[in-house]
């Protein structure tokens, strides 16, 4: 059961993964890009460092008692990237726009002209 | 079953880093280049000490049934890499400030226009 | 506790925690600052003179690192596990020649450097230099070798571009410190290669069970070339003149030291670490062949030059060459039955040679940066007259440029004499080319002395301030002291070196016992 | 234009996260430096994770705001504090015990557990190694750091 | 007193005989006659004038003749020491392979 | 250029014969390294081997190491410092 | 089979593709979008090793990336946004 | 003085969490844990928190309260992301929101939310705390929905939670 | 035979030449630095995988941090793109 449970997490995991992945090589220009990158890479993360922290909860459950710390460090890792991801991906954005790489096919840019 | 690519991805780091060094006339890229050998040492500093089915040599939650000591890689290749990790970031930190200076005098980054020191 | 016993310990520490100390006591008061670091240079000459004699006396001291005891190997494993210090004839040899030049330039730089933002630091690293040093020549370890290397090119590179207002002194310390690392990163990759064979470190250990096979070789070449290239010999001493030419003059006599330290590698990898097992001959012969070429290529550049320092820097490689001559030579008749009758001449006159190299070299380069100091150019073009004011710099320089070009009775004419009377039993013409050499020095330094100290009074200057005069006095007494008693000298310091150098056997069994 | 508007400083959001960031980085690096002789980590590497964080907040705010609090000569000097006691407990081994770095803290009462075989980990072992562990964690966070911070002012005085 | 492979070498011998010489030499000339250079005549620099002047020859013009016989060779150790970096490492790795050959060798050829 | 290009692929040439001519990947000889594993939790009390060898037993060259990054470090200040009003 | 160890070859997979992204990328920008997936891929998959392994102290170094990858990025946007350090 | 006491406070229980092994604590490690904890505070005291109101614990349950919601909608992004990146259909655009929060962690929290959540990255941030967001399918409803609704609009209830947690 | 781990390192190791080529080649300072961080990141998690933790976080702490902050510091001094100037 509980392996079961450790696949289906590895198994989005991954999916999400691959995709981000796939979504960096196919979008034309670096803020799609950025949607694919941060969002499917963080959510794919999450996924698998689940399945780290049930794979280590289960373990100590059964009786290996150090198994937990390797789920209260994957917790760690996990918030580390949740937090620093989605900063990254605004800074990158705004120094794209601030050294002039404008959005392709952009219906609107409401920020034009005011990167001073 | 792994012959020797390890050691030979070193060798090709190093020959990488050694192209950079030979044939790049912007200091900077010296610098990545002499970065990129440095890696390639430590590299091959690890790999000497990687024994087959070994786990790092610590005895903090050893995972079970692990042969002491056949069951552990050399430390003692690890140490050397930590030594010649911070030797590198030391030197990388001194080319580079002397990069800074020597745009600062010459105006130029390329080798073959820093060199009033010939003959 | 016995004090001579940890004294390998105290020599390499004290400098090191003085260097430690120097930047918070340059922040209360300047002057008690240049008086600790000059206490601390004097005491470890007593001290390394001291171990030195303990050492020539007793033979070789053992150190081992973190043990129970340090004067013995630990035995409960069957290698050494531990960092060990080996201090041998030669390495006391070097430890002398390291801290008797570092105090006169500590000394000199007292008035040389002026006081400002910077100068708490330049002693720091001085003194981190002078542990630099200490530490190639007195380790065991090959490991420890390496980052002992790695510290003596850091701070002799941040040292060469301590005037960073010129853009010369940031190029010579930038090329000096690209070509060292890479030849330290070499260095370390043919450890690694060592390492991966036999899963030990320590010279003397490895040396023991070492078999002469391909993977040896490749590390024999890159030990070689790389120490060879950081010693400056010829053609690889391109990075020699640009980096000793820009130094402060203090620091370009510590330079020389401080190559004479790879060289110094250069001949215990050959000698103790690979010894008679390996093809020695030929690596004989390509140790001479780059004594003739230093020899020959640094003279002759040294003529038409311009700049005095660099001049002088071109000869420091030319006496490189007689270094590697004599101990070439040496290397070359290794376990023959000649070895005994002229291969320890040989070698007698090319290690004596380096302390007499370390000696009147520093005194010149001291001499020209006292010129520097109140002309503020080092153009020979310049120049002219200073013999009428400055008169102790020109005796000072007289002694350093007769010294250098082997006229008896100073030390320089001792030491070649037994190069050429050695080489000439294996090969005439090297002797000649030496003499040759010989010749050509003096023919250069005849022309330094015209342009500088000869002729009508072109400046109004005064006399080199009395730190400067100091620090060049001692080299002077030495230089002097050396040229009078040579056999005392020979007989005493340099041989003890050269049978530490060449008994292979006595430095192993010093670690492995029996 | 924006040079002198922002003065080197990244924009809101980065700079909060920064600020919340830090702390965490702090703690972790002390972490590392602490449970060198247990975990993988040590003196080196806690250094230079703190000098990290150090390094980020420069990057955030702009070298003149970091400049206000922490001097790069009091850096050096942090540094010089770490190496010496570095090298004091080396000499301590020399003068109190048999020679140079020796380990003359194990089997003492304090730091002296001796752990055997694999355990969870016992924080007062090892003798000498967690105070050279904090020596050096001392003195690489103060090195790095102090080199960035220079190399940035220097970098910026020119433009 | 150092002893060399074919004899020795002793600078104190050296010194006193320096000084014995010295001594006679100063003896010799304090015996020739004292008035003579007082009446010596001017060296004769076939009829030119002598600078009245001191001058003092530049130091790129010494060895002028030397360096300019061998400008070959010169102009050869000029192309050398051209002061680029990266020709710096490459000598490195010239003599490196060279030194790869001479220890290689004798496998290869026995 | 082109004497350059072929000194290079021959020292490549002889370091990747190295590559071949080391032990196999995966199986190092082992004898300073054994004892150390061995011995290493009784003689300096410290879990993590590496730690040990590192500050114990080859303390020694941790010493050198952080000497040289103070040395770096002292560098860098020296290197980059300003400029100063009375030059030599 | 570690299930643990199929999952990491999967993320090596995604970190080639990531890495042509840093390669080809034609701005700045882009390639440090590479870099930062790269980072995120490389962390997972040190979470996913030192679980195969069950290596409990291993995922420190997970954190470590975790943290400190941010910095890089904040770096090169501060270089590109043209600001003074 | 209170902001040393919390970030201390912090500080330490991330130690303890770091160091939880299985076991109880062992009493060196708890000592250790103070003394670093009050050296990390003592660091960190003046950059991490500027104001008193967000020790709160009132707000961190509201944080933790937050954190399903998010989670659900940073699933509906990835599907989003998917069905994009296998179709190609994008419609992108940057605009303009006036979200009207008042302090910095606020901010943060809405920008970090949204660039976590489907089809928004925000890349700019002027000074009157307007956020400038890329959205990656902008619909043509959208430039006729005034101004105040905007945000809600394209960010549905994400201001009031930040501005619930953050301020 | 040939494991998975194998594979694994075999992958990695191309990597790693793939990113040290392209930061040798790209005459985008910038971009060099960037493959020298993919480099860095990449060598990292191979030392991991061959057992040595404590090397792969000194690796993380300097190459993802240090390294590319003083890169980047002396970029911004000097000059961001490699020109071949004239000889």
């Amino acid at each position: 059961m509980m392996w079961e449970i450790i696949y289906i997490l590895l198994g989005i995991g991954i999916f999400f993964n691959l995709l981000a992945s796939v979504g960096l090589l196919r979008f034309p220009d670096v803020y799609t890009r950025l949607h694919a990158g941060t969002k499917c890479t963080t959510f794919g993360s999450i996924f698998i460092a689940s399945a780290a922290i049930a794979y280590g909860l289960w373990r100590w459950y059964d009786g290996d008692k150090s198994m937990i710390s390797l789920a209260i460090h994957s917790f760690f890792a996990l918030i580390a990237i949740l937090v620093t991801n989605p900063t990254g991906a605004h800074a990158i954005a705004r120094a794209a726009y601030r050294s002039g790489v404008m959005p392709k096919k952009a219906v609107t840019d409401e920020l034009g002209g005011k990167n001073d | 079953m792994i012959w020797n690519i390890p050691f030979i991805t070193v060798i090709v780091l190093i020959a990488v880093g050694l192209y950079a060094v030979l044939f790049k006339r912007n200091l900077i890229k010296i610098a990545v280049g002499i970065t990129i050998i440095e890696s390639g040492v430590n590299l091959f500093l690890i790999t000497l000490g990687y024994r087959k089915g070994g786990v790092a040599p610590i005895y903090t939650n050893l995972p079970p049934n692990v042969e002491i000591p056949k069951g552990m890689v050399l430390p003692v290749p690890q140490a050397l890499t930590l030594t010649s990790i911070v030797i590198g970031v030391a030197v990388l930190a001194l080319i580079l400030s002397f990069t800074m200076k020597i745009y600062e005098h010459y105006k130029s980054l390329d080798s073959h226009i820093v060199r009033r020191l010939k003959e | 506790m016995n004090l001579i016993q940890q004294m390998p310990a105290i020599l390499i520490g004290m400098p090191l925690i003085a260097a430690f100390l120097t930047p918070i006591i340059d922040r209360v008061n300047k002057k008690i600052r240049n008086g600790f670091v000059i206490v601390v240079l004097i005491l470890e000459e007593i001290f390394m003179i001291t171990l030195a004699w303990h050492v020539f006396t007793n033979g070789i001291a053992i150190y081992t690192m973190g043990a129970s005891n340090p004067s013995i190997v630990p035995l409960q494993a069957a290698v050494p596990i531990r960092i060990v210090l080996e201090i041998d004839g030669m390495s006391a040899f070097m430890g002398l020649i390291s801290a008797t030049v570092c105090l006169a330039a500590g000394i000199y730089s007292i008035s040389f450097i002026k006081e400002g933002n910077g100068k708490g630091k330049y002693y720091t690293l001085l003194l981190i230099m002078l542990v630099g040093m200490l530490g190639m020549e007195f380790t065991g370890d090959l490991f420890n070798l390496f980052v002992f290397l790695e510290i003596l090119s850091i701070t002799s590179c941040a040292l060469i571009a301590y005037r960073n207002w010129y853009g010369d002194a940031v190029e010579g310390a930038f090329k000096y410190m690209v070509v060292s690392n890479i030849a330290a990163l070499f260095v370390l990759f043919a450890i690694g290669l060592l390492y991966s064979r036999y899963d030990l470190l320590n010279i003397a250990a490895i040396s023991k069970i070492m078999e002469y096979g391909s993977l040896e070789k490749i590390a024999l070449v890159l030990l070689v070339s790389a120490f060879a290239m950081k010693c400056g010999a010829v053609p690889m001493h391109f990075w020699a003149p640009d980096s000793y030419t820009v130094a402060p003059a203090p620091i370009t006599a510590i330079l020389v030291s401080a190559s004479q330290a790879s060289l110094y590698a250069l001949f215990r990898t050959c000698f103790s670490l690979y010894g008679n097992l390996m093809d020695y001959h030929s690596i004989g012969i390509v140790l001479i062949l780059f004594g003739l070429l230093s020899m020959f290529i640094g003279v002759t550049m040294a003529l038409p030059q311009k700049d005095i320092k660099r001049l002088m820097a071109y000869h420091a490689v030319s006496q490189t060459g007689y270094m590697l001559l004599g101990v070439g030579v040496g290397l070359y008749l290794l376990g023959s039955s000649n070895f005994n009758t002229y291969g320890v001449k040989a070698m007698e006159g090319g290690i004596f040679h380096i302390i007499n190299h370390a000696m009147y070299k520093g005194l010149l380069f001291l001499t020209a940066g006292a010129i520097f100091y109140r002309l503020k150019t080092r153009n020979l073009n310049e120049m002219g007259g200073l013999a009428h004011t400055m008169k102790f710099t020109s005796i000072f320089f007289i002694i350093g440029a007769l010294a250098i070009a082997g006229i008896p009775p100073f030390n320089g004419f001792a030491s070649k004499l037994l190069i050429y009377e050695a080489c000439y039993k294996v090969n005439p013409i090297l002797s000649i080319i030496a003499m040759l050499v010989s010749i050509l020095t003096l023919a250069s330094f005849v022309k330094v002395f015209h342009s500088a100290f000869m002729g009508p009074k072109l400046h109004d200057v005064e006399e080199a301030p009395k730190s400067l005069l100091i620090g060049m006095g001692i080299l002077t007494f030495v230089i002097i002291l050396f040229g009078l008693f040579p056999g005392w000298v020979v007989n005493n310091i340099v041989h003890p070196a050269v049978t530490a150098l060449a008994n292979r056997i006595d430095y192993i069994n010093a670690v492995m016992g029996g | 234009m924006s040079e002198e508007k922002n003065n080197g400083r990244m924009s809101i959001i980065v700079r909060t996260i920064a600020s919340s960031v830090f702390p965490f980085i702090v703690i972790f690096s002390f972490y590392i430096i602490m449970h060198g002789h247990l975990t993988p980590g040590g003196g080196f590497q806690g250094g230079s994770v703190a000098a990290s964080a150090i390094v980020m907040l420069i990057a955030a705010y702009g070298y003149r705001k970091v400049d206000e609090r922490v001097k790069e000569n009091s850096l050096a000097c942090i540094e010089s504090i770490g190496a010496i006691i570095f090298v004091a407990v080396a000499f301590v081994g020399l003068f109190m015990a048999a020679s140079f770095m020796y380990n003359f803290l194990v089997g003492s009462p304090f730091f002296g557990e001796i752990p055997h075989g694999g355990n969870t980990g016992i924080l007062n072992s090892g003798g000498i190694l967690p105070i050279l562990n904090i020596a050096v964690g001392l003195k690489v966070m103060a090195g790095l750091s102090a080199v960035v911070a220079v190399m940035a002012l220097s970098a910026g005085e020119k433009k | 007193m150092l002893h060399t492979t074919g004899g020795y070498w002793d600078a104190v011998a050296w010194i006193v005989a320096f000084i014995v010489i010295a001594v006679v030499v100063y003896i010799i000339r304090g015996l020739g006659r004292r008035d003579f250079r007082k009446d010596s005549a001017e060296p004769f620099f076939s009829g030119v004038e002598l600078p009245t002047e001191k001058t003092h020859v530049k130091a790129s013009n010494i060895y002028w003749g030397f360096t300019d016989s061998l400008k070959g060779y010169y102009s050869i150790m000029k192309k050398m020491h051209d002061g680029i970096i990266n020709n710096y490492i490459a000598w490195f790795i010239a003599i490196s392979v060279l030194l790869f050959f001479v220890v290689f060798l004798p496998e290869v050829i026995p | 250029m082109k004497a350059k290009t072929i000194f290079f692929i021959i020292f490549m040439a002889f370091l990747l014969y190295a590559a071949f001519e080391i032990h196999p990947f995966s199986k190092p000889t082992s004898k300073m390294d054994d004892y150390i594993i061995s011995n290493a939790q009784n003689e300096t009390g410290a879990n993590n081997v590496v730690t040990s060898v590192v500050f114990d037993y080859r303390g020694y060259d941790t010493l050198g190491e952080a000497t040289v990054l103070f040395a770096a470090v002292s560098g860098v200040l020296v290197a980059l410092r300003r400029k100063e009003d009375k030059h030599e | 089979m570690n299930v643990f160890m199929l999952t990491l070859l999967f993320i090596i997979l995604s970190i080639i593709v990531a890495m042509i992204r840093a390669i080809l990328g034609p701005t700045i920008p882009d390639r440090v979008v590479g870099l930062d997936t790269v980072n995120t891929l490389v962390i997972a998959g040190m979470i996913l090793f030192g679980a195969a392994k069950n290596e409990v102290i291993y995922i420190d170094v997970s954190i470590v990336y975790a943290l400190l990858s941010f910095i890089t990025t904040v770096l090169i946007a501060k270089y590109l946004e043209g600001d003074k350090l | 003085m209170l902001v040393f006491i919390g970030t201390t406070v912090f500080c330490f229980i991330l130690w303890l969490l770091f160091t939880f092994n299985g076991n109880v604590w062992q009493w060196d490690e708890i000592s250790a844990g103070i003394i670093f904890s009050i050296i990390a505070g003592a660091i960190s005291r003046k950059i991490v928190i500027k104001e008193y109101k967000q020790l709160s614990p009132k707000k961190w349950l509201l944080f933790i309260a937050y954190l399903p919601r998010f989670f659900y909608e940073m699933a509906k992004a990835n599907f989003d992301v998917a069905y994009r990146v296998i179709t190609g259909k994008i419609n992108p655009g940057i605009v303009k929101l006036s979200p009207n929060l008042k302090n910095n962690l606020s901010l943060t929290i809405l920008a970090n939310s949204i660039t976590l959540t489907p089809g928004t990255l925000s890349v700019d941030v002027d000074d009157e705390k307007n956020l400038y967001v890329h959205w990656i399918n902008v619909k043509p409803e959208f430039f006729e929905v005034s101004k105040e609704c905007k945000c809600k609009y394209v960010c549905s209830t994400f201001p009031d939670w930040a501005r619930r947690i953050g301020e | 035979m040939i494991d998975l781990f194998s594979i694994i390192l075999i992958l990695i190791s191309a990597l790693t030449i793939i990113a040290s080529i392209i930061s040798v080649l790209m005459k985008d300072l910038l971009s060099c630095v960037i493959a020298l961080a993919i480099m860095s990141l990449l060598l990292s998690l191979y030392f991991y995988m061959l057992h040595a933790p404590d090397v792969a976080i000194a690796e993380a702490g300097v190459g993802a941090c240090i390294t590319t902050a003083i890169f980047i510091v002396a970029i911004k001094a000097t000059e961001r793109y490699e020109k071949e100037e004239e000889r």
